[in-house]
């Protein structure tokens, strides 16, 4: 155990750095707690209404792009594995190739966040996005075997625009996070002793992850069935 | 020369608004949460005064509607939830466990600003017109059909919900991280305990409000439409998700106080708490089991027959652990050597009140009396009995138990029993008619009323008026006791807490040494008397 | 200062690089299949295999990446346990009203 | 005297004497509760309060009483639940043989249609020993139908029927409340139910000279619509034949099956395209907006008028949707 001096980051509350550590690691495993009640609230919605309402979601899944959605899986998940490879570079305390993970980590990142928000113009473009403006009057022609009422599209929409939108938030926040990390770990901050602010910063972005892994089946793959 | 403490360490505005100190800490939450305290009381002032008449003749429909709506937000979302323990939980629990701080104080500072800033917004949407809605929110009238603020309103209380959330993930990972060598789980204060179970309910009941009302605030920006009927959405939905956190937040402002109160009883009755582990395992249990009652709040509007069965089965079991500690601080008094201090005194008030209320939502939960009293004034009567007679008793009575610790003064022992008193008869004034004319059939947020309800009405604003003063007291004597109050001495009452082991105030780190625990909590037997003299002025 | 038998020493594990790869090569697997299912008729079952792909996924970003298969403290996995329970306690109790609401 | 000090509110229906029952004694139980509490409290402060010379005892706890006051409160609690829910279920089951009345909420007023004909507004005339059943819904926010003297209460919400039914036993003026803030004039919603004998019932009935039954109104209006050019009285027609239809299960396109009751026919007028009927186009349109709640109450009549046997289809479905599908099948 080390004492107080020779620990610039241990803060003066703490006994030693294992306690302050595990605290730092116990509060962010709450804190995802509390955000998986948060989603939570919109994941209750989404199963009230699509049991009421499922033709209604298979047709707004529809006209889902299946191609954007994998793709951005995809792009989390190496997100994911490279804030694993992040953390493992910060306890062997290689400080190039961490920053050069970190980097790519927020590119990942940034690309989700372009497709997302192509996406979402693409809707916005075709009346879906749930303004005003909602109109979903072309889902009836693209779907003539679900029978449907495409004014109740809306709530698929609204719940599809809400948990992705507030997804995507937890994204921006994620990046913001990681980019003071970065600028740490440029300055040699982290030591294979010392680098608790990278691990819970990677615990809060695998859970965005793990949010997107159940939003893309529930919200893209409802009913693709060929012919249904 | 005074020693060095919290309250000494360090002078200047800057000292305070960049603390980091819990103690310190939970003095601002105190000041802006008796600020919201007054705010809250003024608008129950204006409710009780526009139905001393049957007429609505004070103000105008609106203006009501707007009243007990901010009444009900700020005294739930402002005062209620944060109040023991964000001052009385945060100055405490780490003194309690023997720690230096809580785990986070950085965060902890944060929290106070985030529930800064949510009380500017909603003071600015209270300045600005205000908000109608109830406080409750239902849907459809807040998301499509009221004209008042409710946007600000519904972000003040989601951005407040943060705020909340934090407190409750500090202290939790305090418990678990920070305790003391010794401070074995049963060997924790109740309060502790309490609080930790306040806390699980802050951390996994807040964010569905705040999801929720984020929903509610965008449907009516954005136009979405998950609670819209005209596209086939549920306004009942709403209520699943608004009572999922709401009802459960009823156990975030009592525990607490239950929290204050085992303190209490075992102190002045020179006593070991009755049954510790039974009173420890029920704060858990009401914490658990108040998550699954949520439906009784929807009795009569329109969710299955099936669901309000299991949701009333459910709502009579949570009632067990409350009686089970209702029975052991009575039990904890038998043969005990009880004195009448001030903080005593409240202790009874809150084990009568709480019995009342308590034993009043047995009603609620039973389904058929619940169609008739629903939405009347006795359930008013009720979630006040709780509520103010519960909650804001324990709080009254923490305050004048730790006030030595905190202030480093003693409270007038004469005022501070008078004051109780004045609070427990007002209380009842006020509150009692409620239930009668609730069974009446008087509904709730009415603004006005068939004649035939006024003797009530007027019985309960006599009382309103006694109460108010009773408020009013201790906040006169207790300021006036930081100057001319005699200086406490460490252990005033002879308690057995670590709090009471270090100076009154305490120094900045709380303990000049880690303390090491090799007792069980509440000793009383090994405690000396205290000094009368000291107490008694 | 704490006490030290909820202290356990914290010797960190750390996965080697190939074995990252590894559970990369397997989600994005994963991701492919499960989109490519969603197009084959399975029925009722088609949304069943969709979530258990998607629980499976999970569950292996919370073990290897997250290093909950690691990690000696109860409380990490004690935490998720009971967050995850109670978001099923909303919505089974809330689906508890749903489902019967059309019930004679 | 005691007129403007009550202590009791009227009781005035089946009901109400249950639940006072039942309500004396949740109070008995509770003030034995409280008695026995505030004594305890009171003779232990007096009896132990403090003395020189005499100290605390010494006492950890006791299984045996933690176990008692756990499971002895239990027993009453679940003698409370049990006569709870049992008053609760009738209060749900309306008879199938009650007189159906239609009711509209909206910002701030109620406004009642009898299926014979009459129509009235903040003001509901029964007659005595009648089981009453109300279909009610709202036309803007939630509500609630209150009636203290009878202990009944039912929230009114937009976009579905909610039911709620009494029979009165004594004859009287009474309040009506509307019991969920709904607004501004939240406290004006009020209005009274007039019981009477059921011989001064049908005086009042035939004095309100009625321009037809309900169901009528609604065969009007079901022609004005050109509702008939599609859904004809033989099977020509583009939509499905109704006579015969309500309250019977109805197969649909999909496959699912439903069962047509009052959310079923108000869903299918305004949401048309969600449920069709088996072997027919989904090319109805929509009435969402056409038709305002009174008339499509008086649609609903018409087309429950159509099937003579005396179902009087109790109404079980509620939003979202109201459909009573077989939940294991999923559309195809």
């Amino acid at each position: 155990m080390l004492e107080h001096e020779d620990r610039p980051e241990l803060r003066h509350h703490f006994a030693d750095v294992v306690q302050q550590r595990n605290a730092a690691s116990l509060g962010m495993w709450w804190f995802l707690g509390t955000e998986i009640m948060f989603f939570g609230g919109m994941f209750c919605g989404y199963l009230v209404y699509r049991r009421a309402y499922f033709p209604e979601f298979a047709a707004g899944s529809r006209s889902l792009s299946l191609v954007a959605g994998t793709v951005n899986t995809a792009v989390l998940i190496c997100s994911s594995l490279t804030v694993a490879l992040a953390v493992r570079a910060s306890q062997l305390g290689k400080r190039k190739l961490l920053v050069n993970l970190l980097l790519a980590t927020m590119f990942f990142g940034v690309c989700f966040l372009g497709i997302k928000g192509y996406e979402w113009h693409d809707e916005y473009e075709h009346h879906h996005a749930p303004t005003f403006y909602f109109n979903a009057q072309d889902l009836v022609h693209n779907n003539p075997n679900l029978h449907m009422d495409p004014q109740r599209t809306k709530i698929f929409f609204s719940l599809y625009f809400a948990l992705t939108g507030v997804h995507a938030l937890h994204m921006i926040v994620g990046i913001g996070i990681f980019s003071v990390i970065t600028f740490m770990a440029w300055r040699g901050k982290f030591t294979p002793e010392y680098h608790t602010p990278i691990e819970i910063a990677g615990l809060y972005w695998h859970f965005v992850d793990i949010v997107w892994i159940y939003l893309f089946p529930l919200l893209y793959l409802i009913d693709r069935r060929p012919g249904a | 020369m005074e020693r060095k403490n919290y309250l000494n360490a360090e002078y200047g505005i800057r000292s305070w608004l960049l603390t980091t100190d819990h103690k310190r800490i939970a003095l601002l939450y105190l000041l802006s949460i008796t600020f919201f305290f007054f705010v809250g009381g003024f608008f129950a002032l204006l409710i009780r005064l526009e139905l001393l008449t049957p007429a609505g003749d004070l103000m105008t429909a609106d203006m009501y509607n707007k009243a007990f709506t901010m009444h009900g937000q700020i005294m739930v979302f402002f005062f209620l939830i944060p109040s023991i323990p964000a001052v009385l939980g945060n100055f405490l629990i780490p003194m309690m466990i023997g720690a230096k701080d809580l785990a986070f104080p950085r965060i902890n500072l944060l929290s106070w600003y985030i529930y800064i800033i949510a009380g500017g917004l909603y003071i600015y949407c209270l300045a600005t017109g205000g908000v109608d809605t109830g406080w409750t929110f239902y849907t459809p009238y807040s998301s499509l059909f009221s004209n008042t603020h409710v946007v600000e309103a519904g972000l003040a209380i989601f951005i407040v919900g943060f705020s909340s959330i934090l407190t409750g993930l500090n202290f939790v990972v305090t418990v678990h991280r920070m305790r003391a060598p010794g401070m074995t789980w049963s060997r924790l204060p109740l309060f502790v305990w309490s609080h930790y179970a306040t806390s699980i309910i802050m951390l996994l009941g807040t964010p569905i409000i705040a999801i929720t009302l984020l929903l509610v605030v965008l449907e009516r920006t954005l136009n979405l439409g998950i609670f819209d009927p005209s596209r086939g959405g549920d306004p009942v939905l709403f209520q699943h998700l608004f009572w999922f956190y709401s009802h459960p937040a009823v156990y975030i402002m009592i525990l607490p106080s239950m929290a204050v109160i085992s303190e209490i009883v075992p102190c002045f009755s020179r006593k070991r708490v009755f049954g510790y582990t039974f009173v420890a395992a029920s704060s858990i249990a009401i914490a658990a089991i108040g998550f699954l009652v949520w439906a009784h709040h929807m009795f009569v509007a329109g969710i299955s027959l099936y669901s309000a069965l299991v949701f009333s089965f459910l709502s009579f079991m949570v009632a067990i652990p409350s009686a089970v500690k209702v029975f052991n601080w009575t039990a904890t008094m038998y043969k005990g050597s009880i004195s009448f201090s001030t903080p005593m005194l409240y202790a009874f008030g809150f084990i009568g009140l709480f019995t009342i209320g308590g034993l009043t939502g047995l009603f609620l939960a039973t389904l058929g009396v619940d169609v008739h009293v629903h939405d009347t004034y006795f359930v008013i009567a009720h979630f006040h009995y709780v509520m103010v007679g519960g909650a804001v008793m324990g709080y009254l009575g923490g305050i004048h138990f730790w006030w030595p610790k905190i202030s480093g003064r003693m409270y007038p022992e004469g005022w501070g029993r008078l004051a109780a008193l004045i609070v427990f008869l007002g209380f009842n004034l006020t509150f009692f008619p409620q239930f009668i004319v609730g069974y009446l059939g008087m509904p709730r947020r009415y603004w006005q009323y068939p004649p035939e309800f006024q003797v009530y009405n007027v019985l309960s604003t006599a009382g309103a008026s006694i109460l108010a003063i009773g408020y009013l007291l201790p906040m006169v004597y207790l300021l006036w006791s930081l100057r001319y109050g005699k200086l406490a001495p460490d252990n005033p009452w002879q308690a057995t807490g670590l709090e009471w082991k270090t100076t009154s105030p305490p120094p900045t780190f709380n303990f000049d040494e880690t303390p090491v625990v090799t007792w069980e909590a509440y000793e009383y037997e090994t405690m000396p008397l205290p000094d009368e003299v000291t107490l008694e002025r | 200062m704490a006490e030290h038998t909820e202290h356990i020493e914290h010797s960190e594990h750390i996965g080697s690089s190939g074995f990252y790869w590894l559970i990369w090569a397997i989600l994005i697997v994963a991701t492919v299949l499960t989109a490519w299912i969603s197009t084959v008729d399975l029925g009722v079952f088609n949304t069943v295999v969709a979530l258990l792909i998607a629980t499976c996924k999970a569950l292996i970003v919370v073990l290897f990446f997250m290093h909950v298969k690691y990690t000696s403290e109860k409380m990490t996995k004690a935490v998720l346990l009971s967050a995850v329970f109670w978001l099923l306690l909303l919505l089974i109790l809330s689906l508890s009203d749903y489902s019967t609401r059309y019930a004679g | 005297m005691f007129d403007n000090l009550p202590l009791w509110p009227t009781s005035a229906s089946v009901h109400a004497r249950y639940e006072d029952w039942l309500f004396i004694f949740l109070t008995v139980i509770s003030v034995a509760m409280t008695v026995l509490i505030f004594a305890a409290v009171a003779i232990f402060s007096m009896k132990y309060r403090r003395r020189h010379g005499r100290e605390a005892a010494h006492i950890e706890g006791s299984l045996l009483l933690e176990i008692a006051w756990s499971v002895a409160p239990l027993g009453i609690m679940m003698i409370m639940f049990a006569a709870g829910a049992l008053l609760y279920f009738r209060m749900r089951t309306p008879p199938t043989d009650s007189d159906q009345v239609y009711v509209v909420a909206k910002q701030w007023m109620w406004k009642l249609q009898h299926m014979e004909g009459p129509r009235e507004i903040n003001q509901l005339h029964v007659p005595v020993g009648r089981d009453i059943e109300l279909i009610m819904t709202s036309q803007d926010v939630i509500h609630s139908f209150f009636v203290p003297a009878f202990r009944v209460k039912q929230d009114v919400i937009p976009g579905r029927y909610t039911t709620l039914w009494f029979r009165a036993t004594r004859p009287g003026t009474y309040h009506l409340f509307c019991a969920q803030y709904c607004g501004t004039m939240h406290s004006g919603m009020i209005g009274e139910v007039i019981v009477m004998d059921p011989r001064d019932y049908q005086a009042w009935m035939v004095s309100g000279a009625p321009s037809g039954t309900l169901a009528q109104t609604g065969m009007t209006l079901f022609q004005q619509l050109g509702c008939n050019t599609c859904h004809r009285s033989d099977v020509q027609g583009r939509g499905p034949m109704l006579n015969g239809v309500f309250g019977h299960p109805v197969q649909l396109e999909d496959g699912r099956v439903v069962n047509a009751d009052e959310n079923y026919v108000r869903e299918s007028i305004l949401s048309p395209a969600a449920k069709v009927v088996s072997g027919f186009k989904p090319i109805m349109p929509s009435w969402q907006g056409q038709v305002n709640e009174e008339q499509l109450n008086q649609l609903v009549a018409y087309i429950k008028s159509l099937s003579p046997a005396p179902e009087g289809a109790a109404i079980t479905s509620g939003a979202p949707g109201g459909t009573q599908s077989q939940e294991a099948q999923q559309p195809k």
